[in-house]
């Protein structure tokens, strides 16, 4: 490791979270992984999706392991790979693929798509395009729980692309100076679209950057579930306690191109391989049995229900209206 | 009553919100312990403390990225802009974040992002510009240009309790030259709304900023003449006041319309289209645009006084309309 | 011969510069390896090697940043933009650096910023913007906006070699959906000339970009009614041809303003300013603007569409002009 | 010291520079002392400067000892407080004055102000008032040196309050990624206006930032004009052998508020009396005096050597003539 950063490595979690904890981590796991592969790979091809989609295979563990603890008015700010966290954070599904398919009823109203949602009544900010952008967005945030001698904390995600963006930069280092509630979580999925990590990066791990503004980093095995759980707990608990920001930098692989019309043809297919066999939901599927959290059937069962709840919330969504046409011109301002 | 300076009355409605509702507080470049380095910050660290008076890094597009945060927090953050020319660096932030969240996903912004802008000091390129239309371009984003006191004082208390975007653009060379009465009661100045400046039947002149002093100059000089200008001070580019705009032609028949921005996509072209489509029946000659070339700011006095819209310019192109 | 589509034609245009030139060479996400999102740079990598087809970081400002310091070394570069909303984030770099070296201290900057804009996709608020009234408004940029796949190779070879920063904005609604013969020489389309895409005599619609084609269908339907649109495609739009402009509306006497960008500070006020100042004595109606409403572009269909400008618009003003 | 960086402290110099070298340091540090003296002090106070004035008093041996090697085809991108690397480069006095004094002959024609000159026929970049942008501009001038096969360097000056900005960011990065030939000088003076470095960053040195994007990073003592020359002897060295990007922080302060108009009230003034003592210029007085290099006659005769040749060109700028108002119009385009 080339830095002296505080907590560099986390280690595997002394305590595990309670029972309840972690069958609601594979569900939400698991019904991300599921909702998503219907939007990509049935809806999507279907033609009921409106515009691009962009899922976040292989990465559940991230949103779902640092969301899963949360407090009610904590805040998030998700990503495009973060899924997880609007579910968590208790986004229908049915508000979830109205969104998608652009409907009256999804979480933009039909005037934003995919996962450009947000829901201040859920603690879910809305990212823009603009990779980065939601950066400062969450200082703020922080910001003002720190002034206002609040006890709540923000999570901004972002990828490993995204860390090149000034935004990012402006962002962290006032969250450090301003020493805010913030915990900062980069999937590093190695890729931003076709351009590997090499060529966005002199450094080898983002968590490289934490030193450069003063804030402890730490790197996880993002497909571990827990150990994204047990960091992300220490650096809310941290936050929490008015000790600042901390950059947890989650080790991932994106499982899919990098949209549902990319064939992801640049990457060497050995890394598909080896990051299947590390696959987050499997690995914490085998950790819940051998651990008599869960068997087979009980597996089989969530897999029955999931699928159940996401058939019915289509069945609501395809359904539901699209906007009339001159809500167009709606709500640009108050 | 003592008279209040354009940059005391920015300074005293700030104050007076940030006492009345403890939601609001300022943050950017040296408003702290400097007070700002035109000092409209002045003395607000002493009174409300360091974390309603937040001195930042060099951070235009984290400046505004953090006020956003805490405004979708029920914040009210007024940040400042050193130089509105800086306001550049947070031009994404501003457009794409701050603008779009209310009509994306219902969530206000009720952030204030304001500036000094304008020329007339020898401040050359990146001192002396006049970013307001970058944001009128901009759905969902409000701009306010004040030239009074009475309008600095009043138009930042609305920006403020306004619950969306405003850009609040202040002109610098205003800052110290301008100056009046203030009444002592807490009084807004509505976003939107034009305020007549001169009444006036022969030609009306719309403007606002720094150039309403000019069009005031240039109407003194016409009525010995017997030209009679009507003066109007948009005050908010957007939204703006429309109506005020087509009675004023629709009065005097004939419209200069003077800024000092830049020619090409400047705000007299926005103007020249609703006359032009909404009282085309009443226009008794052209619509004649009195602006800014299309240069950057130049350094230099000659060249700076070239560059700006001045006196002898409206006289001119009065008499030339008035005689059409 | 084939038909050339407006995507591929650009790839040629930079292509056969490239070849032409060492000096040219193109930066930009995903330009590599991958060819860029819409594969405007498809094979580029492999043809003329790494250096010359520069795979970046995710950082717009830097993307250009870098391109000038390369320029002001004698270099030419071509820096995509992945989507042109992303521009944003390059704002201040191009207006204030890029925009003003010249100007101040004789330094040119030949470099181009292309990217895809515009509508029409579904593609939402950041996937589908028309940012080029940003640029229109700051002195020192050129702006092109090609609508045609002629156009489109001619003016980014221009471009290239033009000596100063030219903005490029591609209408992505029109890459695969436009498709001509294209001669075989080394032609370029002068940046500043509008091009007649329709002769006629009763209204002249002024528009550019993918809104030629909308004002061309409604020339055919409104032919029916024996109502003869001329229709001007500017092309550029800064410097835009001034001399076009006034002409088209001298011949017509009427006139529709009409494109694609929202309505408040698009490039249609500019128009109607030069027309009401420059023509007035030839107008025989209002001048009429047809535009995205003052909102940022939704998403759901139904929506998007209220937002673009239609056949059916053009038709119904025109005929309203027509019966003036 | 934080970090691990390579080559943190500057060893003192090994090899001194040649005679001559060491005498052109003194020169035109003092150069630039007395000619912003008399800006600041002189002509600024008798209404002759149009406009604003920042000064680089204390700040000498950064720009004049970095830029004192370089070849005339390499290029420099000063900011604020480099007026050394100006005169080292051949901009001379009268077209300064001229330009401080917003004549026609100015290094700008009357168009732009004070230190925002440049030349290229001189390798003179002129900067912008935003703060960092200089640098990603300074990435791509390296870029076209490396894609060329030239072994030019550049050299990019700013503050460490510019070290916030995004394009700081994206602009080192992007020169460590493409691994191009340009130096990284950081004036860390302290502050950023009335701003103190512990308010603009949660580290100690600039030099921490460096890691952060893979290159060295090393810190100097920018009021010793040989450690500056020593650390950017080796960094230009680095990036013409093709080894990209250096990062030096020169430890110094700014003798004067951050304008004329600023009396820097906010700054302890033991802070003035600290550093005075170590003023770069007297310093490296000294150190000739001692190896016999000059002697106090000499030093003498080149001040007053100096006063003249700035005497003589403020009488002809003074009499220079301002702009044609028309100029105004000119060169927006080719
Ligand atoms: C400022 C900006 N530039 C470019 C894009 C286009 N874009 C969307 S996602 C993406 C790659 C993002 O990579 P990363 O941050 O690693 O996230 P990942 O998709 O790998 O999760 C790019 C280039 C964008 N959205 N924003
Ligand atoms: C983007 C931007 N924001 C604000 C300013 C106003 N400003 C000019 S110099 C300065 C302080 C610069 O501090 P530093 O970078 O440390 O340089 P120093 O003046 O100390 O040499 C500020 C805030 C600016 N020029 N550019
Ligand atoms: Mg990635
Ligand atoms: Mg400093």
């Amino acid at each position: 490791m080339k830095s002296n950063t505080l907590t560099r490595d986390a280690a595997s979690p002394v305590i595990l979270p309670p029972e309840k904890t972690l069958l609601d981590m594979l569900y939400y796991m698991k019904l991300t992984r599921e909702l998503e592969f219907r939007i990509e790979r049935k809806l999507y091809r279907q033609g009921k999706i409106v515009g691009g989609v962009y899922v976040g295979r292989g990465q559940e563990a991230i949103a779902v392991g640092s969301c899963v603890d949360l407090r009610r008015d904590d805040v998030v700010c998700p990503s495009h790979r973060d899924m997880g966290a609007y579910l968590i954070r208790g986004m229908s599904l049915r508000t979830i693929l109205a969104q998608y398919m652009a409907r009256k009823t999804g979480a933009t109203r039909g005037k934003d798509g995919n996962m450009h949602m947000g829901d201040l009544s859920k603690g879910l900010i809305a990212f823009v395009s603009m990779l980065g952008d939601n950066v400062p967005v969450a200082t703020g945030i922080a910001l003002s729980f720190k002034t206002r001698g609040q006890d709540r904390v923000t999570l901004c995600f972002f990828g490993d692309g995204a860390t090149s963006r000034g935004d990012w930069h402006e962002g962290i280092n006032m969250a450090s100076v301003f020493k805010v509630p913030v915990v900062f979580i980069c999937n590093n999925n190695q890729y931003a679209y076709s351009t590997p990590l090499e060529r966005q990066m002199a450094v080898e791990n983002i968590a490289d950057r934490a030193e450069a503004y003063g804030l402890p980093g730490e790197i996880v095995d993002g497909n571990d579930i827990l150990a994204v759980w047990d960091a992300a707990t220490r650096a809310i608990q941290r936050a929490r306690a008015g000790g600042g920001p901390t950059l947890i930098e989650c080790k991932t692989f994106r499982m899919t191109g990098h949209s549902a019309h990319d064939d992801a043809g640049y990457v060497p297919p050995e890394l598909f391989e080896f990051w299947e066999e590390r696959d987050p939901i499997s690995r914490f599927e085998r950790f819940l049995m051998d651990r008599g959290f869960i068997d087979k059937s009980g597996i089989d069962e969530l897999q029955r229900r999931i699928n159940h709840e996401i058939d019915e919330a289509i069945q609501i969504a395809e359904k539901d209206p699209f906007p009339e046409p001159e809500d167009c011109l709606k709500d640009v301002y108050y | 009553m003592p008279l209040t300076t354009y940059v005391e009355a920015i300074r005293q409605g700030i104050w007076e919100e940030m006492e009345k509702d403890e939601r609001v507080f300022v943050l950017g470049e040296d408003v702290g312990i400097y007070g700002g380095a035109f000092k409209v910050t002045a003395g607000m660290l002493e009174r409300f403390g360091e974390w309603r008076v937040i001195d930042t890094p060099i951070s235009e597009s984290g400046i505004v990225g953090t006020a956003i945060g805490a405004a979708l927090m029920g914040m009210r953050p007024v940040a400042e802009m050193q130089f509105a020319d800086f306001i550049s660096c947070a031009f994404d932030q501003i457009t794409n974040f701050a603008a779009k969240c209310r009509y994306r996903w219902g969530a206000g912004v009720p952030i204030v992002v304001r500036g000094p802008s304008g020329g007339g000091v020898h401040g050359g390129p990146f001192h002396s510009q006049n970013p307001e239309m970058y944001f009128v371009h901009t759905p969902g984003l409000k701009v306010v240009c004040p030239a009074t006191a009475y309008d600095a004082k009043g138009l930042i208390k609305a920006a403020i309790r306004d619950p969306d975007p405003v850009i609040y653009f202040e002109h610098k060379f205003l800052y110290r030259r301008v100056k009046e009465e203030l009444p002592s009661d807490d009084f807004v100045v509505p976003i939107g709304k034009a305020a007549i400046r001169r009444n006036g039947t022969d030609i009306t002149v719309i403007t606002y900023g720094a150039m309403i002093y000019i069009a005031l100059e240039a109407a003194k000089e016409l009525e010995k003449e017997g030209i009679d200008l009507h003066v109007l001070d948009l005050r908010s580019l957007l939204p703006f006041d429309n109506e005020a705009v087509l009675e004023s032609v629709k009065k005097t028949n004939k419209v200069i319309l003077l800024h000092e921005d830049t020619q090409i996509g400047g705000f007299a072209g926005e103007l020249a289209a609703v006359i032009s489509e909404q009282a085309f029946e009443y226009l008794d000659g052209p619509i004649r645009r009195i602006t800014a070339p299309n240069t950057p700011v130049p350094y230099s006095p000659p060249l700076e006084e070239f560059f700006l819209p001045k006196v002898s310019d409206v006289v001119r192109v009065a008499r030339e309309l008035y005689a059409y």
